[in-house]
């Protein structure tokens, strides 16, 4: 009889390992929270650095889901998690040979810097708010008007003890730069300004594609955080920073503030991770078992993690390792029963 | 008779040294007030005043009725030893008279009357004053063991921990605990070897005299009563110097205070009256949330009084405290512990360099005109959405508004004074009086409670009225100006230390709140609401520290299951938001979303 | 030495001399605060600086210098500083900026 | 020396028949060195050397003055390689690093924009009748002299050491900017540690001090000089090298560019009497040597034949060090034997002036 894995979440991490496992014989069953598969990565536009639909990866995955006839369970949320099943908020228990959480993260919330205005101010929107648009394929002001001055801010949620968010959430600048990249696109002759205190370009063709908005999308790059944003009589959005390398301060008016929000732990990984005897980094994701070979391993055997449960990861890291994470507990089941 | 044995001699030593050293302190700290202090005095002498400072002394010196208030067993202890010793001298005094008749007997003449008179005769059997006598030795030596029993369980008298003390405290203090037994113990011997004593020494001396010899009691009869007057030498040598000067302080500071003499942002003389009149009781280590959530020991009221007043004050102790003001609304005495700790920082170079702050000629970056001015204060600019929501309920208003500071403006200067450098702020205020004026407001609204009070404090603003937001929003509520609509929402209100009793400013915000939704509060709240950590007048502690207490604080708020926090103070705003981990919002926020077109 | 007038004089160079800077009161700066070392150089306060809207303040490049040696001029700059506070409300690495700036007008300072 | 990346850098010099084109600031601040080349190269080791007096300046310091526009210092360059064809030579050596790299940067500016090359020679023929003949070989004057470094030693009548101790000397050498610094390859050993000086110093038995700003600009920099306001600037740069090379307490200095030898030289009187601070031995200055002189020294020549005495820091130490004869009498004598007079007392003129010859004839 085929082993049984239950994996906790069903965004790219979830389902890449769903599909890994049963190509091994293994037989998995995701629990979603959502009504749908997808993640976060759904309605996203483009990814980068090759400016693939994220579509084009995220829809295959849930096809083959669909057509390996995987058990997904859709809208039930886990409240407790341990080597042996996981336990359903409907009070239900599920069974399980071992446990993949592969539960994510949460965006940071863009109101908690209220300084930028976000939800104040019309014309100041979130990466995530203008990937939405770009789908739609609609990037316009709030009054229709396309924009002619765009600034985006860097590490908004991310580096910033102010709002208990030390880390690093890694992906934002290169999706800073992508973003500015597509937006001069669709608006040639607009400015974009990229606000950033550093750029952090550490995956392949980042640092490429970072020289290519700068010379030949023209894109500018000004290192300074942005301090406070206010709105114009016409909604335009007015920033401050400083200009740090001429060390002035700089003021300018926008149409249009992109916050480049981070990647916050999720809420629940507390709960989850007592149930479970589980410790969380002190960015409150999950805490791998190390940092070199066991990075997909939990501190308990049997419990297993795939994509950014334990630290801001891009898709594409995400998905190598859930490759990883499959291995990992085939390798673990296959120990187990073998020795019984 | 002449009323002398040689066990007087310490006493007699003792009492003289204490009485020059407090005369001595007494007329150089008033000799050394500054003039205007003088002329208030002369002043306010013959008036109603000082008939109700001598009502206070009895109140507060004798009765100790504000300690009764923190815990009535804490205040019965410091009742008992006050007031009983009081009533021992006083009643001691009586009963010399009534044996003696009006003759003039020696200060050792009274207080050890039991040793020259053990047997009285006048009055015959009734033993009135002896009775009287034992019943007040028994009260103050119950006052004595809840003193003794609150060194070792100080939770029984509602205090969570109690003072540390330096050297002459614990002279003075194991002085005084041995006082009253000795007492006890001379005049049982003397009731044992020659009868008499009230209900309580004579009892005991009888009793005494069933177990020991006669021999025996005899030995130790002089003794007893050599250790009973050393017991009170030693005190009366150690009392100036130590905590219990404050027996003799609070009585002066109290007519002072009530002649309209008060500590300002300069040291003076009289700041000594309030520095030497903290008896070390403590209570201002329990509501300090420096010592309740960050483990601080050495940075409350009670240290920092004590440091400065024998001279060890470091900059650290004097800068480490929020000024929340909880610790002063507690004190039993009645210290004005902010302004202390204020003038205390100025310490440093404070004579503003002739170009400092020079940059200020000609800028004016404020805009619209009106007889309502807006200050949104510094800090405001970093919470937009108050600065919005005033803009709207203005509009809806119906108002003019001159906005002084929508597009950054001069700070108020507060921050300033906090940290010692009063000249240097007095820049400030003379810019912004001159920016208010010029404009000709009549009403100054501001959403910061750190500038109000520096408005109100330390402005001269004759003729403009000065505003928080909160009054000026309730006022515009209750005059029909704006209507609002109840939502369904609950609020759990915070106030702002600089708003609630920096201000007294605790109803209008509550009001508001209750015109928009249903109002809970926080276990601590109003006088007792604790502070949110981000204080500017705190420079010692770090942001980790800082979040500590915002943390406590907010759990108290998330704690009522409100749907939403509200506070009025933009960095109180910053610091629950970040506690809470999600938008706090201001009372003008709720206000504008709420606000009726 | 005759005092001739060239009608110039020997410019100083711009380059921070690291080599000959004397650090102790930089030292002993971070000593007592080191957080200060945690800067990213943002900017955050520079931006928000109430003095900063109106005069040239720089936090930032004036702390920056400081650390690095040079304190000429830094105390009279400091002096524009109005203390307010909001710097330390957006620093994202929570220095406490205002103890900061009395620090080291303490440190270089002649009070 | 420690470094050997000069290697990489090697350019052909010819060995004979060379066209020598002159200096303007050394004629006027060394005017002995450049007889002394001449000496050397036709007198000691016999190679033609044709020193045209028909040739102009080059117009280079006009030119990174913004004086002279582009088209007029190429038409001029053009004229002097002209002259040389017209004398029969094709190897050009200038004695000047400023025009040495003005050649350079034409003759590259030719190659690379072909059209400024027709222009040029349109405007030649049209203002002097001439025609363009661009030369073999282009050379500074100093790589002449490494070329030859082996002759030269072999003729030496001193070494680069001390006669009493027999210690080598501790020499700096520096090299002008525009030698290698514009185009790295023009220069033997590349712009970041020539070879040319050292290879000289080298041979001859001194010791090159390897400083930390052995790479930085003397400060001349024309605009830094010929503006007065900037000559702050000049002298900081000069101040920067002394600063930086005194603790190696050198014997000597040794530059292959005029205006550097005339800074490093001259400024060190600025500095003392700025600053009051001198340097070298008992604080009485280093003295700053042309290759030239430094090649003449070694092969015997006399030191006011030379033209030292025209030098602000005294060269008699070093003299002495180096046991090279000199008459102090005639130090102030011109070549025709009148006295020329004296330099005023100052702090880095250290050599007691009671043994010299006072007379004016």
């Amino acid at each position: 009889m085929a082993k049984r894995v239950v994996i906790v979440g069903g965004g790219a991490a979830g389902m890449q390992t769903a599909l890994e496992l049963k190509s091994r014989g293994i037989e998995p069953v995701i629990v979603e929270r959502d009504i749908e598969l997808g993640g976060k990565a759904r309605g996203w536009h483009k990814l980068f650095p090759s400016f693939t639909p994220a579509g084009d990866i995220m829809r295959p995955l849930a096809d083959r889901i669909r057509a390996e006839r995987i058990r997904c369970f859709y809208g039930q949320e886990v409240t407790a998690i341990s080597s042996d099943g996981v336990m359903l908020r409907s009070g239900e228990r599920m069974p399980a040979d071992a446990v993949v959480i592969a539960t994510g993260f949460t965006l940071f919330d863009a109101h908690r810097k209220q300084e930028y205005g976000y939800g104040l101010y019309d014309n100041v929107i979130t990466s995530v708010d203008l990937e939405r648009m770009m789908n739609s394929g609609k990037v316009l002001l709030a009054d229709g008007s396309e924009p002619r001055r765009i600034a985006i801010l860097h590490c908004v949620g991310s580096r910033d003890e102010k709002v208990c968010q030390k880390h690093c959430s890694k992906v934002c600048c290169i999706t800073g730069v992508k973003q500015a990249i597509e937006l001069k696109e669709m608006f040639p002759t607009a400015d974009v300004f990229n606000f950033y205190m550093d750029i952090r370009m550490f995956g392949p063709g980042y640092e490429e594609l970072y020289r290519e908005a700068q010379q030949r999308y023209n894109v500018h790059f000004v290192r300074g955080r942005i301090s406070e944003a206010a709105e114009t009589i016409n909604k335009r959005i007015q920033i401050k920073a400083e200009d740090t390398l001429t060390g002035r301060p700089l003021k300018m008016t926008v149409d249009m503030l992109v916050l480049l929000v981070g990647m916050s732990a999720n809420y629940e990984n507390e709960a989850l991770a007592s149930t479970a005897g589980l410790s969380l980094a002190p960015n409150g994701y999950f805490k791998a078992n190390d940092s070199f070979l066991g990075v997909v391993r939990s501190e308990r055997e049997g419990i297993f993690f795939a994509g950014a449960a334990t630290a801001p990861k891009s898709l594409a890291d995400t998905l190598a390792e859930a490759a990883l994470t499959a291995s990992m507990v085939d390798e673990y089941l296959k120990n187990r029963y073998n020795e019984k | 008779m002449t009323f002398f044995a040689p066990f007087t001699i310490p006493f007699i030593v003792g009492g003289l040294f204490m009485f020059a050293v407090v005369a001595l302190k007494w007329s150089l700290w008033i000799v050394r007030l500054p003039r205007v202090d003088r002329r208030l005095i002369r002043h306010n002498f013959f008036t109603r005043e000082t008939l109700i400072a001598v009502w206070e002394v009895v109140r507060e010196s004798l009765l100790h009725v504000r300690i009764f208030r923190v815990n009535p067993l804490l205040g019965f202890m410091h009742m008992s030893l006050a007031f009983g010793w009081f009533l021992l001298i006083v009643v001691g005094w009586i009963e010399t008279t009534a044996y003696l008749g009006w003759q003039w007997v020696p200060l050792q003449g009274h207080v050890f009357f039991k040793y020259f008179m053990p047997i009285n005769g006048i009055v015959g059997d009734i033993h009135l004053f002896e009775h009287l006598m034992d019943a007040l030795l028994l009260m103050v030596l119950t006052g004595v063991a809840l003193a003794w029993y609150k060194r070792v369980r100080s939770k029984a008298m509602g205090m969570r921990r109690t003072t540390k003390h330096v050297l002459f405290d614990r002279v003075a203090l194991s002085a005084l605990w041995f006082i009253f037994p000795a007492r006890l113990v001379a005049e049982s011997l003397t009731a044992a070897v020659h009868g008499g004593g009230g209900f309580l020494t004579g009892s005991i001396g009888h009793w005494l005299q069933t177990l020991l010899g006669a021999d025996v009691l005899h030995s130790l009869y002089e003794p007893a009563w050599w250790f009973y007057s050393t017991a009170l030498g030693v005190f009366f040598v150690a009392m100036p110097f130590s905590r219990y000067m404050h027996i003799f302080t609070e009585i002066p500071l109290i007519f002072l205070r009530r002649w309209k003499l008060h500590p300002t942002a300069e040291r003076k003389s009289y700041d000594r009256f309030e520095v030497e009149a903290c008896s070390r009781c403590g209570i201002c280590i329990d509501p300090c949330q420096l010592q309740a959530d960050l483990g601080m020991n050495d940075t409350q009221s009670v240290y920092f009084l004590r440091d400065r007043r024998y001279n060890m004050l470091s900059l650290k102790v004097a800068n480490n405290c929020l000024m929340c003001g909880r610790c002063e609304q507690q004190c039993p005495v009645g210290i004005n512990l902010a302004t202390l700790r204020l003038n205390s920082r100025a310490k440093r170079r404070n004579i503003p360099h002739e170009g400092r702050f020079k940059y200020l000629r000609g800028v004016d970056h404020s805009s619209g005109s009106g007889r309502v001015g807006y200050f949104a204060g510094c800090m405001t600019s970093l919470t937009p959405a108050v600065q919005r929501s005033m803009q709207h309920i203005f509009s809806v208003a119906g108002e003019d508004v001159w906005y002084a500071d929508r597009d950054g403006g001069v700070c108020c200067g507060r921050p300033l004074m906090l940290s010692g450098e009063t000249d240097a702020a007095r820049k400030m205020v003379a810019y912004n009086t001159d920016l208010f004026r010029r404009h000709e407001i009549d009403v100054l609204v501001t959403s910061c409670p750190i500038c109000l009070k520096v408005f109100r404090e330390s402005y001269r603003l004759d003729g403009i009225e000065v505003l928080h937001h909160s009054e000026y929003i309730d006022r515009l509520i209750a005059s029909g100006r704006i209507k609002v609509q109840t939502e369904t929402r609950t609020f759990a209100y915070h106030d702002p230390c600089e708003l609630g009793r920096g201000c007294g400013i605790y109803d209008e915000p509550r009001r508001v709140i209750g015109a928009v939704g249903r109002l809970l509060e926080p276990r601590h709240t109003r006088r007792d609401a604790l502070c949110c950590g981000a204080s500017l007048a705190n420079t010692v502690i770090d942001d980790g520290q800082q979040q500590r207490i915002a943390q406590r604080m907010t759990d108290e708020l998330v704690a009522t299951n409100c749907d939403t926090i509200v506070t009025a103070c933009p960095l109180c705003n910053k610091a629950i938001s970040r506690a809470a981990g999600q938008p706090t919002e201001d009372i003008a926020e709720i206000v504008a979303k709420n606000i009726i077109v | 030495m005759r005092n001739l007038n060239f009608g110039y004089g020997i410019s100083r160079p711009r380059a921070i001399d690291m080599d000959n800077n004397d650090l102790r009161k930089s030292n002993a700066i971070i000593h007592e605060m080191p957080e200060l070392q945690a800067c990213i150089g943002c900017g955050s306060c520079t931006a928000s600086c109430t003095a900063g809207g109106i005069t040239d303040f720089n936090f930032r490049k004036l702390h920056t210098a400081v650390r690095r040696g040079e304190y000429r001029g830094a105390y009279e700059e400091l002096n524009k500083c109005m203390l307010c506070g909001k710097c330390r409300l957006v620093c994202p690495r929570g220095i406490n900026t205002r103890a900061m700036v009395m620090l080291i007008k303490r440190k270089l300072g002649d009070y | 020396m420690r470094r050997t990346s000069w290697q990489e850098y090697q350019k052909d010099i010819a060995s004979d028949k060379y066209y020598y084109a002159r200096s303007c600031i050394r004629q006027n601040f060394f005017p002995g060195s450049e007889r002394a080349f001449l000496n050397i190269l036709g007198r000691d080791l016999g190679i033609d050397i044709f020193d045209d007096p028909l040739h102009t300046s080059c117009t280079g310091i006009g030119y990174h003055s913004d004086v002279v526009p582009l088209e007029t210092i190429m038409t001029v360059v053009a004229r002097q390689f002209s002259l040389m064809a017209e004398a029969g030579y094709e190897n050009f050596i200038s004695s000047c690093i400023t025009s040495f790299g003005i050649y350079n940067e034409v003759l590259a500016t030719w190659k690379e924009f072909p059209e400024t090359e027709e222009r040029t020679r349109k405007y030649l023929k049209e203002a002097t009748g001439r025609d363009l003949v661009k030369p073999r070989s282009i050379a500074h004057t100093s790589d002449i002299i490494f070329h030859h470094r082996e002759a030269i030693a072999r003729k030496a009548k001193h070494r680069l050491v001390n006669s009493h101790t027999g210690e080598p000397l501790r020499v700096v050498e520096h090299i002008g900017c525009h030698y290698a610094k514009i185009f790295p390859k023009s220069g033997i050993g590349g712009s970041e540690f020539p070879y040319v000086l050292a290879g000289m110093i080298e041979t001859w038995g001194g010791d090159v001090v390897d400083y930390p700003e052995r790479r930085h600009c003397c400060g001349f920099g024309f605009r830094n000089y010929l503006v007065q306001a900037n000559r702050g600037s000049s002298v900081a740069n000069s101040h920067k090298k002394l600063e930086s090379m005194a603790p190696y307490k050198p014997d000597f200095i040794v530059a292959n560019c005029p205006g550097c030898a005339m800074f490093l030289d001259k400024w060190q009187y600025a500095i003392a009497e700025m600053e009051g601070m001198t340097y070298g031995a008992d604080g009485r200055g280093i003295p700053v040597l042309t290759y030239e002189e430094m090649a003449g020294l070694v092969l015997g020549y006399d030191p006011w034949e030379l033209g030292m005495q025209m030098h602000q820091v005294d060269v008699e130490p070093l003299l002495d060090k180096l046991g090279v004869e000199y008459s102090p009498e005639a130090k102030y004598l011109g070549a025709n034997g009148k006295y020329i007079g004296k330099p005023a007392d100052v702090a880095v003129n250290c050599f007691d002036r009671r043994r010299i010859y006072e007379i004016k004839r």
